[in-house]
């Protein structure tokens, strides 16, 4: 019985505790206390902090695997997030279905209104691969241990856009899941504050105070043939691409079509949602401390930090470039948008213009580029899938 | 160490390349299926597609949404009332 | 460089691009349209049809399976849709969930109050076994390469049913699955057009204008202890169909038995739409181009359109048989409800019997037969899965 | 050959005689149950059954959905009378 | 053709039937009835009851295991039953998905109001231990065949806690896992026929007349930290507590912290309704005639009411000493609503001080100890599973 | 035989110890919470509170449902002046 409690005693989280995992649930605790109390993303990073604190707490096996016996019969079973992990991340699942929803979500509307708005969600994704560069860089000059799937894996980050990253991070670099993901969602909620200053560094008060004409009103139609264009212009272009916008244009023709509304709303709402916790439960698996605290992490979220503001850059200046050869005038803060970080970064263009202009509503021609851009880093991460891994 | 630079360069550029690929494709692919559809099949100018565009939720929920909803403009009218 | 390039072009779908894949995208596409513009069972065929575009996307891998180390760890995941086909219709899961959900949506007052109605929905499942026939001699005959899995399987189309037809379907044919389930809802979604010809031609005028006495009011305890009769008998009688209608029965009781409504409106919303997106998208991915691009197919079509075209005559027969003996008049268009195709088939009998006299509303007459029929065919279903299997 | 026609015919006679022996006999033991159970538990003729009916969807909805529709009720009073 | 009818016959329920199937098929039907006409926790029992029935029709297969062959093709699908009970139950996924369900329905307020009532929270617990002592002295005796690990798990059926006593006892004693499920919801919806005559002979008509003074009110920083303090409590001191208690805490989280409402209402209607329905069949799967029809299910059965009619009074008998030493006094039934079973051992505590002093309303005094309860017994699950597992 | 009984009686005192144990320090943790919370960051009296618990299940809705409703209720005067 002394035993016993020796035992017991040996069980504790206080005895076990190791400074690494200490660290790790602080820094879990960190990211639900920005969910809660500074609004960061909280649907993802109240279940990804949360995960993280699960998984660090020493002995209560979040992440164990389950034991079979020589004829397969299971002696113990695993722990929660070892099968949210392999079955629902690993597998690439999870992220899939978010797409799917997002897609179910996503109104693609003002773009179809506006088409060569999609030429700056293109612009804004320079981000992704400058990025690339910087890590290869990192990687290359032997500061940081990143290989070629590891730097395309950071340079999704600047996609501004949550499943993507997550889908690319768990083929490329799961290792690095964890910070990718954190990064991404991170910086999604800090666009209102990275934005602006280089919004306003890149144009002038005149540029900002543009007034766009009207968008035309988009039919039905174009809206439910949409989704099929772009699937068929994946499948002929990019294949690798068709995982991420197979599913998120599915979403949205379900969204559109109208024959299949219930489809549609659970995609949006039951079905997300229980996705979504089970996605920020196994994220968070990924923040243990041999993976997070080491100076690859530091990299990542500099690298994240500065791939969101060459995207924000290279779209305003994409932007700028249309607005000389257009005839009808586009503001340049709209360009901004194209990083995705849906709806954020069109109400952040909206705000700042508002600022140059008080009468000048730029979201609805923000919405354009602004689901370009997921459309974009898509596209980003179908060309890294197929460079990387083929 | 070279090899993986060049590969980074090399896939900074045929990314690059292929996001625009992709979607001027797509600007064209869009603006044409724009044009074909509403030259082909034409929006009928009525009133509907307001109401279409409510449909969606509105069908979904309407029978038992409106019955309760009578019920409850009926009882708040007799609260009133009353 | 020019190698990576190169690989670029060799993943792209215009280069992979076989001749079949392209035929199968516009079969996936052909759906779609039927779908969305038609009306035809938009639930189930737009997923079917999105699921059949997808998996024919050379390179996107859809459908592949995940590769494993000698040690077990996950080296390439595998593909959404064989995640969903292998875990969700080859287990027989999904097609039991759905049918859960639809007894939970069921309501078979109008059966109870007319327990007579039960042999209408008996004789409409003769289209399966003629199908049956049908196929064999095909197969016989060497014309086609069926076994008697593969003529069962088909002759369940005739069931009208979408989940027993899966179901069966997944158990003795696989191969054919997607043609089956393809077939099975593309017509039931024709039934207004199949159904009244032949109603027309196998009855009189004054046969279709019988009005028939009101239903009695049957009462909650009568609809509560009926499924559990039916799970018994199924029990006692036929237990290869005890997976279909135990599940079918479980529905129906959560509904009527009034003390667990938030189990019963998850399982006819929520869930049910959740695995309808995810059985749609797995019945797609068998739509191959070698599994669906032959002879075979066409032989389904055919026969499953003759099935359907039984199922209503025997029907219909059999109602102006029992008319000959029963005391309370039988209007024989409902006979042809019999066949399931809930509840177009009751809806299709009550138009006919308006066109021959405007006073009369077959429609509660005819859910009677309707959800017969549901119960007919998941026997009949039962009766296969046993004789082809045992 | 030959013996997958007669295994076709002998699905074929099992089976439909299988679906008519099930359910002539669900005909015979729902009457009775049918039967039996309005004999020993008569329903009581009282106006109940219809809210009963009513009850599953309109419970779900009920408390948040009232006090939504009330607020939009009085927000559309408001509105008027301004 | 005689040899496949002869099949047929032999496939039958009515040839394969044994006895034991037949008591258990009633046995499962008694459940249901006991859920519909009887109210006893509906949720539960009803798919139970259903589960037990389908696993016992003879010839049925729900359990059955896959067949594959040796590269690992599926030749025979398993069994609804198998697939639920191994992925979900046996992996401990649905208990801990209800968890944090009921996390998310959960108030902590009228505990946080008064945290001594904590105290009746762990008092009623020893219900629990008391009846390890009397499984093990049945064990030890030679009269039943328990074990430690199940007298443990029988145990825990005092604890008056659903998906506590399911996680403890698929764990610790799979094969009693059905007996002890039902005992628990059984013993829960009888709640308010054990424990009034043990409330009534614990005390005085004095001490059920006690008034409480008003709770004070709780403010929601100290709702949403709470949760948090538990988790890493938890951690701390009994990791092997996390798995359960942790996910208690992520769901209540989710509700206070009101920033992710929509994955809080989908943890509480959506997925819990889901995955109830699942738990039901698959608890409902370990009814079989050789784990149930014993004299050690008796035992069980006995022990389990034992436990909570000790847990009763040892809660009653801990709110008199805190009586003795509180200032404020401190109304003895609330110490009854210790053992769990919200929120129904608070609305009994209620009743009975209303037939003391009608205007004694004493529901949310008890909210305190019946959530601490959960808690308690969530504590005593991990040390249970340390001590016998480790 | 003996081993059984006292490894239930271990697991008795450990248990019941362990229970305490956790609830008692867990009592003292939430008290300090509070206390610390209720210092550092008192709650401000306004009347905000009440909207906020209300937001969760009105936000979630308030669009569609509104429009639905307002309709509803048109739909409604207008039959009632018909
Ligand atoms: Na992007
Ligand atoms: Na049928
Ligand atoms: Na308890």
């Amino acid at each position: 019985m002394e035993k016993k409690l020796l035992n017991l005693f040996h069980d504790t989280g206080i005895y076990q505790l190791e400074f690494g995992q200490f660290v790790m649930i602080c820094v879990g605790l960190l990211l639900v206390y920005l969910a809660i109390k500074k609004g960061f993303e909280p649907l993802l990073l109240l279940p990804i902090g949360i995960g993280a604190v699960l998984v660090n707490i020493p002995g209560a096996g979040f992440m164990d695997a389950p034991v079979y016996d020589s004829v397969g019969h299971l002696v113990t079973p695993g722990g929660l997030q070892y099968y949210i992990y392999h079955g629902g991340i690993e597998t690439g699942l999870f992220p899939l279905i978010i797409f799917m929803g997002v897609g179910a979500m996503t109104d693609f509307g003002p773009m179809l209104a506006n088409p060569k708005t999609l030429l700056l969600g293109a612009a804004a994704q320079f981000g992704i691969f400058a990025t690339v560069i910087g890590a290869v860089l990192l990687g290359a000059s032997g500061i940081m241990d990143f290989t070629l799937a590891d730097a395309a894996a950071i340079g999704i980050i600047g996609g501004a856009d949550g499943p993507t990253a997550i889908f690319v991070a768990s083929r490329l670099a799961p290792d690095l899941l964890g910070a990718i993901a954190v990064a991404a969602y991170s910086y999604m909620a800090l666009v209102p504050l990275i934005q602006p200053p280089i919004m306003r560094a890149l144009t002038t008060k005149e540029e900002r105070s543009i007034k766009m004409v009207q968008l035309r009103v988009v039919s039905k139609k174009e809206k439910i043939v949409f989704p099929v264009v772009v699937t068929l212009l994946v499948a002929m272009f990019l294949p690798s691409a068709a995982p991420l916008l197979g599913m998120f244009c599915f979403g949205n023709l379900m969204r559109e079509c109208g024959v299949v509304d219930r489809l549609s709303d659970t995609a949006q709402n039951a079905l997300i949602n229980i996705v979504t916790v089970f996605l920020g439960l196994g994220v968070g698996s990924k923040l243990s401390s041999e993976a997070f605290l080491n100076l690859e992490t530091l990299g990542i979220l500099s690298l994240g930090l500065i791939a969101f503001s060459i995207g924000t850059a290279t779209g305003i200046l994409m932007a700028k470039l249309l607005n000389r050869f257009s005839v009808d005038a586009i503001n340049p803060l709209i360009g901004a948008a194209g990083v995705s970080a849906v709806p954020m970064a069109a109400r952040v263009a909206n705000k700042v213009g508002l600022e140059a202009n008080k009468h000048n509503f730029l979201l609805m021609h923000a919405m354009g580029p602004n689901v370009a851009g997921v459309i974009g880093s898509a596209v980003a991460a179908g060309v890294m899938l197929s460079y990387v891994g083929g | 160490m070279n090899g993986l630079l060049e590969d980074g360069l090399g896939l900074m550029v045929l990314g690059m390349g292929f996001v625009f690929l992709f979607l001027v494709i797509l600007i064209f692919a869009t603006g044409y299926m724009s044009r074909l559809l509403n030259h082909f099949f034409p929006e009928v100018p009525v009133v509907t597609p307001k109401s279409v565009v409510a449909v969606p939720s509105s069908e979904a929920i309407d029978p038992q949404l409106v019955a309760v909803i009578s019920a409850a403009v009926h009882q708040h009218r007799n609260k009133k009332n009353t």
